[in-house]
C-alpha cells in the first residue's frame, strides 16, 4: 500500500443519535483524482470535515502518507500537506485577491511576529517570493488582472477560483474540493476541470466531493460512494456507473427520504 | 438572624440580576446579539417609573410597574427597528454590533443624566420603606413583589415558549434561522418580539430595584453583572439566566462577607470565569446549539 | 488632518491673545465635577461662587479689577482635572485656580499648579495630607478630614456620651482619611471601637455588614462616606430595626440623603462645612437673606462654601492690589494674610500651612428639618 | 513530499503587484505625515499643546495595540484600560520601590502587561461572546485590585511622588522632553506595528479577524495567533501606561476604569476599525476636541455615545475610511486630466 497517500480506517462520527459517518474505510492513491459521491445526507461533507480536521471523529483513524493524523488539529494538517476548499467559498472579504493568496502561503513562510517587526532583508526577500508566487497562482486561475480587487467585489465564479488559488498556495500534496462546481456555469466548470487535471499531472492528489455526476465521472480515476453514512461501493467510474446498488441509491429511493 | 437575612437579601438582588439576565439571554437567542445596553434599559425603566410616579403619585405600585414596562417596551421596539435591525440586515460583524450596543448604552445613560439629573432619585411611596416581619425577620415588603414577579415571569415565559406560536417561532429561529425562514417565520418579527420582551423585563428590574435602593443614571453597571449571571447559567437558557442571577446575588452577599466587601464588584465576574473554566458553555448548556 | 490641527492651533492662539488684551480682567480657573456622580459638589460650589461674584462686581468691591471665572469639568476624574488645570495655566494664563472638590482630583491639580507656581485654593477637599507637603502654592477653605472627623469624635464622646462606637468607612481616600482621624480621637479618649468596616464606594447592599454590626451592639454609629452610601446604610439600618444614634458625616444636609434613607433618617446627626442659620454674624445673616431673595430657599453647604471661597478671593484681590500689582505671587501672599475675615460661614483665617480656622456646625435631622446641635468655634 | 510548485511550470513568476507596493508606500507616507505633524505642530504652538500632544500620544499608543487586536484580528477587549493600569503601576512601583532604571522598568512593565494579557487569554480560553464578557470582568477585577491593594498601590488615594524619568543619568521632567519621549514611543510603536501588518503575521491576524474557519483551513494556528495578538494589544497598552504617571505626576486607579476602556474603543472605531493611522486620528479627536468644547463638557459622554452610534451606522470604516474615499475620488478625477497635458 505504499502508493496510498490518504486513507481512513473505520472512520465514524455521530451527532447526538444520528450517525453521519459510519465505519468508513477507503484509500486514495497518490497522484490520482478520487471522487466521493452519494445522495444528499450521505455523509460526504462530514467525511471531508473529519479528514481536514475541522471536527474530530467519534472513532476510527485518518492516515496521511502512512502517518496517523487523527489527533492533529486542522491547521497542522495543512502543514503536513492536506488543504481544502469549502462548499460555499470562505474568503477574507476585505482582502484583495492578491492578499488572499499571499495569506494562503502562510504555512510555507518563515518570518514570524518578531521577525515581521525586526527583520529587514530576510523579510523583504520572503515577501517578494510570496508575492511573486501568489501573482503566479492568480495568473494560473485567470485572476491576474483582478489582483487588487477585494474579495467581496468578485463574482461567484471568481470567488471559487480565488479559494482554489489560496488552497494551492499552501502547496498541499492532497487537495480536498468540496462541491467545487456548485453554482458555476459550464464554461467555468470546464475551466475548473482542466485545472484539476493539470494539478494531477503535476503530481497532486485530488479528492472531490461532488453532486455533478457527469463532472465527477468524467474526471475521477476512482470513485467512492457513500450512502446513509456507510460505504456503498468503490471502483472506477465505469464500475460505479454499472453498480446496481449505486443506481438504486440514486434513483430507486423515494424522494421523501432525502434529507437536506 | 444574620445568615438568614443575608441569604434572603442575596436572593432578592439575585432575582433582579436574573430579570436583566433573562432579557440579555432572550435577545442573544433571537438575534445572536450581545446587547450591552440591557443594563441601561433597566435604568431607563427605573426612571420612567419615577416619572410616572411624579405625574400620578397615587397610582398603585403595580400600575407603575406596568406603565414603565410598556413604555420601555415601546422604546426597545424603536431601538431595535432604528439601530439594530439595519445593522443586522447589513450582516455587520459582531464587533460592530457590540460597539453599537455600547454606544446606545452610553447615549441612554447620559441622556438620562441630562434629563433626570445626576443625583439619584427615590420613589416616594410607602413601599420604599415598608417592613414586614416574617418569622421574626424584618423584611422589606418589596421583596415579596420581586419574588412574586420573578415567579410570574418564569411561568409566563414557559407558557410563551411552549403554548404560543410566537414563542415557538422564537425558539425555532434561535435553533435554525435558515430553516425557520423557509417555514414562513419572519426572523425580523421574532427579533422585535425578543427585544420588546427583554426591554420590558429590564424595565421591571429597574422599577423593582428602585424601592430597594434608588435610581441613578449610572446604574447600568448593575446590569453588566447580570451579563455575568446570564453566562454562568448558559447564554440563551431561561432557567439558566434565573439561576445564574441567584448565584451571583448569593455569591456577592456571602462572598463579600468572606473576602471583604471592597471586592464585591469583582465577585460576579470571578464566579463567571471560574464557571467557564469548568464548563465552557455555562452551567445549563444545551448541546443542541453547538454551531 | 494637518489643516485641522493648525486650525485648532490658531484657535488656541487667538484664545491666548485675547487673554492678554484686557489687563484689568483677572482670570480665575475653577475646576470641579460638573458631571458624573459627584456633580453636586462642583455645580453647587460654582453656583455659590458665581452668586458672590455678581454681588462683588455690582458693589464695586473689586475696584478697577474684574474677575472672569473659567470653569471646567473634572467629572471627578483626577487625570481630567489635571489636564483642565494645565490648560488653564498654559493657554488661559489664569491668575490662580479654584478647586478641586474631591481629594484625589485636588492632589492631581496640585501636581500641576505647584511646579507652575500658580496658587490653588480648594473649597472642599479634606484629605489631611494635602497641606502637609511643604507646598507654598495651596490652601483651602474646608477643614481637614483630621480636624473634621477628629472634632466629630470628640463631639460624639463629650456631647453624646458615646461608650462603644462602630465605624462604617467608605473605602476611598476620603472615607479612609476621615476614619483615621475619627478612630484616633476615639481611642485617645479611651473609648471602645466596637468595629470598623470598609465598604466599596459602589456598594448598595449593606445588610451583611449591618447584621454583623447589630450583633456588636454599639451605642453610637459613625458612617464616614457620601450621601448615596450613608443614605442606604441608614435606610437598611431602619429595615433591620437597628436604632442607634448615628453620625452620617455631611449627609444630613443633603435632600437626597433624606429621600434615600426615608423615615429612618430622622434623628441622624452630621457635621457640615456650612449650615445656613448657624452663623449669627452680619455676614452670615446677609448671605442667607440674599440667597433666599434670589432662590427662595436656604443655601446648601456647598453653595455656602462656593460663596465664601469667592468672598475670600475678593478680599485677597483687595489686599494684593493695595500692596501693588496683582500677580500670581502677590495673590498667593494675600491669601495667606487672610485673618478673621467675616464671611457667611463665620470668621475665617488661613493658617501658614494652608489649612483653615473656622467654625464647624454639628446638626441633627428632626422631622425633615435640620437643627443646629452644636457649633464648634474654637 | 514533493516541493515543486504547481506554478513553476507554466506561469511567469517574478511578477509583482504595483498597487500592493503602492499601498505599502502610502502607508509609510501616511506614517511620515502623521509623525511630521506631531513633530511640528505642538512645538510650534508650545505650552499646553505639548502637554495635550503627550497625552494624545499615550492614548494613540494604546489605541494602536487595540487596533491590531480588535480592528485586525477581531479579538474585542472590553477592559483594555486595565492593561494601561498594569503597565503604569508596574513601571512606577519598580522605579519607586526598587530603583529600577526607567528604561528597564518600561521594558518589564510592557512585558508584564503582555503576560497579564496572556494570562487572561489562557484563563478564558474562550471564543466570541464569552471572551468579550470575560475581558470586561477582567478589567473590573484589575481595577478593584489596584484600588484595594492599598499597601502596594496606594489604593483609591493613588500614588504621588512619581520619580522623574531618568535615562543614562539625565533627568527629563519638563514638558518638551516629556513630549519628545512620548513621540519616540509613538513613532517606534507605530512603525513596528505597521511593519507587522505588512507581513505574514499581519496577514494571519487579518485572516483570523475576517474568517476564522477559513484561516484555519489554510494552516493558520488560530489559538496561538489569538494569544499573540492579545499579548501585542495588551503590551502596547502597558507601554502607553508607563508614560502616564510621569506626565500627570501622580497615579490613581480612576484613570483605568471601564469608562476609559470605552474611550479607547471609541477612539479606534471613530478613527476607523483596522486602520493604524485611524487609531491615531481617533486619539487626536477624542483627546483634543473636548478641550475646545469646554463649555459643553456636560454633553461630552453623550456626544461620545452618539459619535460611536453614528460611526457604526453611517461610517463603519471611520475617519480613515472617509479620507481614503476622498483620496480615491480626487485621484480618479485627476487621472484623466493628466493624460492630455
Amino acid at each position: 500500500m505504499t502508493n496510498t497517500i490518504l486513507a481512513t480506517e473505520k472512520l465514524t462520527r455521530s451527532f447526538g443519535g444520528l450517525v453521519a459517518v459510519d465505519d468508513v474505510t477507503f484509500a486514495v492513491e497518490r497522484g490520482s483524482i478520487h471522487g466521493l459521491i452519494g445522495p444528499n445526507g450521505a455523509g460526504k461533507t462530514t467525511a471531508f470535515n473529519l479528514i481536514s480536521g475541522l471536527i474530530a471523529p467519534s472513532s476510527g483513524r485518518v492516515l496521511f502518507d502512512g502517518r496517523d493524523i487523527t489527533s492533529l488539529p486542522a491547521h497542522a494538517r495543512v502543514a503536513t500537506g492536506i488543504c481544502r476548499t469549502f462548499q460555499t467559498p470562505q474568503l477574507f472579504e476585505d482582502m484583495t485577491a492578491l492578499e488572499t493568496v499571499m495569506t494562503g502561503c502562510h504555512v510555507k513562510g518563515r518570518i514570524g511576529i518578531a521577525g515581521g517587526m525586526f527583520k529587514f532583508a530576510a523579510k523583504s526577500r520572503e515577501e517578494a517570493a510570496i508575492e511573486s508566487k501568489s501573482m503566479g497562482l492568480l495568473a494560473e486561475i485567470g485572476l491576474a488582472d483582478h489582483a487588487d480587487v477585494q474579495a467581496r467585489n468578485l463574482s461567484y465564479g471568481q470567488r471559487r477560483s480565488l479559494e482554489i488559488a489560496r488552497a494551492l498556495a499552501a502547496e498541499p500534496s492532497v487537495i480536498l474540493f468540496d462541491e467545487v462546481t456548485a453554482g458555476l456555469n459550464p464554461v467555468e466548470t470546464d475551466f475548473i476541470a482542466n485545472l484539476i487535471r493539470r494539478l494531477r499531472d503535476t503530481g497532486r492528489t485530488i479528492v472531490l466531493v461532488e453532486h455533478d455526476m457527469r463532472f465527477v465521472m468524467g474526471l475521477s480515476d476512482r470513485v467512492t460512494v457513500l450512502n446513509f453514512g456507510r460505504l456503498l461501493a468503490e471502483g472506477t467510474p465505469a464500475e460505479i456507473l454499472s453498480n446496481e446498488q449505486v443506481i438504486e441509491a440514486y434513483l430507486g429511493r423515494p424522494k421523501e427520504k432525502v434529507r437536506g | 438572624m444574620n445568615a438568614v437575612i443575608q441569604i434572603l437579601s442575596g436572593l432578592t438582588i439575585g432575582c433582579i440580576y436574573g430579570l436583566v439576565a433573562l432579557g440579555f439571554s432572550m435577545i442573544f437567542r433571537a438575534m445572536g446579539l450581545v446587547n450591552f445596553a440591557q443594563g441601561d434599559i433597566m435604568m431607563l425603566g427605573g426612571f420612567l417609573g419615577y416619572t410616572a410616579l411624579s405625574i400620578a403619585p397615587e397610582l398603585p405600585f403595580v400600575f407603575i410597574l406596568v406603565i414603565a414596562m410598556i413604555a420601555t417596551g415601546l422604546f426597545g421596539f424603536v431601538i431595535e427597528r432604528v439601530a439594530y435591525r439595519p445593522a443586522l440586515k447589513r450582516n455587520a460583524d459582531q464587533i460592530y454590533l457590540v460597539l453599537l450596543t455600547l454606544g446606545i448604552g452610553i447615549v441612554l445613560a447620559n441622556a438620562a443624566r441630562l434629563f433626570w439629573g445626576a443625583n439619584p432619585v427615590v420613589y416616594k411611596i410607602p413601599l420604599t420603606f415598608d417592613i414586614v416581619h416574617v418569622g421574626g425577620y424584618p423584611l422589606p415588603r418589596v421583596y415579596f413583589y420581586i419574588v412574586g414577579f420573578m415567579t410570574l415571569t418564569i411561568i409566563a415565559l414557559n407558557l410563551l415558549f411552549t403554548k404560543t406560536w410566537t414563542g415557538l417561532a422564537l425558539r425555532a429561529v434561535s435553533q435554525d434561522p435558515t430553516t425557520s425562514r423557509l417555514m414562513g417565520i419572519d426572523p425580523g418579527r421574532s427579533s422585535s418580539v425578543a427585544f420588546v420582551i427583554a426591554s420590558m423585563l429590564g424595565a421591571a428590574a429597574g422599577v423593582l430595584y428602585a424601592p430597594l435602593f434608588y435610581v441613578s443614571f449610572d446604574m447600568g453597571a448593575v446590569g453588566l453583572k447580570a451579563f455575568a449571571a446570564a453566562i454562568i447559567g448558559s447564554l440563551g437558557s431561561v432557567f439558566g439566566a434565573v439561576v445564574g442571577g441567584l448565584i451571583v446575588g448569593l455569591a456577592e452577599t456571602i462572598g463579600g462577607q468572606i473576602i471583604g466587601t471592597e471586592f464585591q464588584d469583582s465577585i460576579a465576574f470571578a464566579v463567571m470565569i471560574a464557571v467557564l473554566l469548568l464548563r465552557p458553555q455555562g452551567l445549563f448548556a444545551q448541546n443542541r446549539r453547538v454551531a | 488632518m494637518l489643516r485641522n490641527l493648525s486650525r485648532l492651533g490658531a484657535l488656541a492662539l487667538s484664545l491666548a491673545l485675547a487673554g492678554q488684551a484686557s489687563a484689568q480682567t483677572l482670570k480665575i480657573g475653577i475646576v470641579g465635577p460638573l458631571s458624573g456622580p459627584s456633580a453636586v459638589y462642583g455645580t453647587e460650589t460654582l453656583e455659590g461662587a458665581r452668586f458672590a461674584l455678581e454681588a462683588a462686581q455690582a458693589s464695586g468691591a473689586l475696584g478697577s479689577y474684574k474677575i472672569e471665572l473659567i470653569p471646567d469639568d473634572s467629572a471627578g476624574n483626577p487625570g481630567r482635572a489635571a489636564q483642565a488645570t494645565a490648560r488653564m495655566i498654559a493657554s488661559d494664563d489664569v491668575l490662580m485656580v479654584i478647586g478641586g472638590s474631591t481629594s484625589a482630583e485636588t492632589q492631581a491639580m496640585i501636581e500641576v499648579t505647584r511646579p507652575a507656581e500658580v496658587f490653588q485654593f480648594s473649597p472642599l477637599a479634606q484629605a489631611t495630607n494635602l497641606t502637609q507637603q511643604g507646598n507654598k502654592w495651596f490652601a483651602r477653605l474646608s477643614q481637614t478630614a483630621d480636624a473634621f472627623a477628629g472634632n466629630a469624635a470628640i463631639w460624639a464622646i463629650e456631647r453624646h456620651k458615646a461608650k462603644s462606637v462602630y465605624m462604617l468607612v467608605r473605602n476611598d481616600n476620603y472615607g479612609q482619611s476621615l476614619a483615621e482621624a475619627f478612630g484616633r480621637e476615639i481611642e485617645a479618649k479611651g473609648i471602645k471601637v466596637a468595629g470598623r468596616v470598609a465598604y466599596e464606594p459602589a456598594a448598595k447592599d449593606f445588610k451583611p455588614i449591618l447584621s454583623t454590626m447589630g450583633q456588636a451592639n454599639p451605642d453610637f454609629v459613625a458612617i464616614l462616606g457620601l450621601y448615596t452610601d450613608t443614605g442606604l446604610i441608614v435606610k437598611q439600618m431602619g429595615e433591620l430595626g437597628i436604632k442607634v444614634p448615628t453620625y452620617a458625616n455631611t449627609s444630613p444636609a443633603i435632600p437626597q440623603f433624606i429621600e434615600i434613607a426615608g423615615p429612618a433618617s430622622d434623628g441622624a446627626y452630621g457635621a457640615l462645612y456650612y449650615f445656613a442659620g448657624s452663623i449669627d454674624t452680619a455676614a452670615g445673616k446677609k448671605f442667607v437673606a440674599d440667597w433666599n431673595a434670589k432662590f427662595k430657599r436656604d443655601p446648601s453647604q456647598y453653595e455656602g462654601m462656593g460663596y465664601d471661597t469667592m468672598l475670600v478671593l475678593v478680599e485677597a484681590v483687595k489686599k494684593a492690589s493695595a500692596a501693588g500689582k496683582v500677580t500670581r505671587e502677590s495673590i498667593r501672599d494675600a491669601f495667606f494674610k487672610i485673618a478673621d475675615l467675616p464671611v457667611a460661614s463665620g470668621n475665617v483665617s488661613i493658617l501658614p500651612n494652608g489649612d483653615v480656622k473656622r467654625p464647624l456646625p454639628f446638626v441633627q435631622l428632626k422631622d425633615g428639618k435640620l437643627k443646629l446641635d452644636f457649633l464648634l468655634d474654637k | 513530499m514533493s516541493s515543486s510548485t504547481a506554478t513553476s511550470a507554466a506561469v511567469p513568476t517574478g511578477s509583482t503587484s504595483l498597487s500592493l507596493q503602492r499601498s505599502r508606500r502610502t502607508d509609510w507616507l501616511v506614517f511620515l505625515v502623521v509623525m511630521a505633524t506631531f513633530a511640528l505642530v505642538p512645538p510650534l504652538l508650545g505650552g499646553f499643546a505639548l502637554y495635550i500632544a503627550t497625552i494624545v500620544a499615550i492614548f494613540a499608543i494604546a489605541a494602536l495595540g487595540l487596533q491590531i487586536m480588535v480592528g485586525l484580528a477581531g479579538q474585542l477587549s472590553l477592559g483594555h484600560a486595565a492593561f494601561l493600569g498594569v503597565g503604569a503601576y508596574t513601571s512606577v512601583l519598580l522605579q519607586k520601590l526598587y530603583g529600577v532604571p526607567f528604561l528597564a522598568a518600561v521594558a518589564i512593565a510592557t512585558l508584564a502587561s503582555a503576560l497579564v494579557g496572556l494570562l487572561m487569554g489562557q484563563l478564558v480560553r474562550l471564543s466570541g461572546i464569552y471572551f468579550k464578557i470575560a475581558t470586561f470582568g477582567f478589567g473590573i477585577i484589575v481595577y478593584q485590585l489596584l484600588s484595594n491593594w492599598s499597601s502596594v498601590t496606594g489604593g483609591h488615594t493613588g500614588l504621588i511622588g512619581i520619580p522623574p524619568i531618568r535615562i543614562l543619568g539625565t533627568v527629563f521632567r519638563d514638558r518638551l522632553s516629556m513630549f519628545i519621549i512620548a513621540m519616540i514611543y509613538l513613532a517606534v510603536t507605530y512603525a513596528l506595528l505597521l511593519r507587522l501588518t505588512h507581513g505574514r503575521a499581519g496577514r494571519a491576524f487579518r485572516a483570523l479577524g475576517q474568517n476564522e474557519a477559513a484561516a484555519q483551513s489554510i494552516g493558520i494556528p488560530a489559538a496561538s495567533y489569538k494569544m499573540a495578538v492579545i499579548a501585542i494589544g495588551c503590551g502596547a497598552a502597558g507601554l502607553a501606561g508607563t508614560l502616564l504617571p510621569h506626565v500627570y505626576n501622580f497615579l490613581n486607579p480612576e484613570e483605568f476604569t471601564w469608562l476609559q476602556s470605552l474611550v479607547l474603543l471609541i477612539i479606534i472605531t471613530v478613527g476607523g476599525l483596522g486602520s493604524l493611522p485611524g487609531a491615531i486620528v481617533g486619539a487626536v479627536v477624542l483627546v483634543v476636541v473636548p478641550e475646545y468644547l469646554r463649555a459643553f463638557q456636560e454633553y461630552k459622554m453623550l456626544a461620545y455615545g452618539v459619535l460611536l452610534i453614528v460611526s457604526m451606522i453611517f461610517m463603519p470604516r471611520g475617519i480613515a475610511g472617509i479620507v481614503q474615499g476622498l483620496v480615491t475620488r480626487i485621484r480618479g478625477r485627476h487621472a484623466p486630466a493628466e493624460t492630455p497635458s
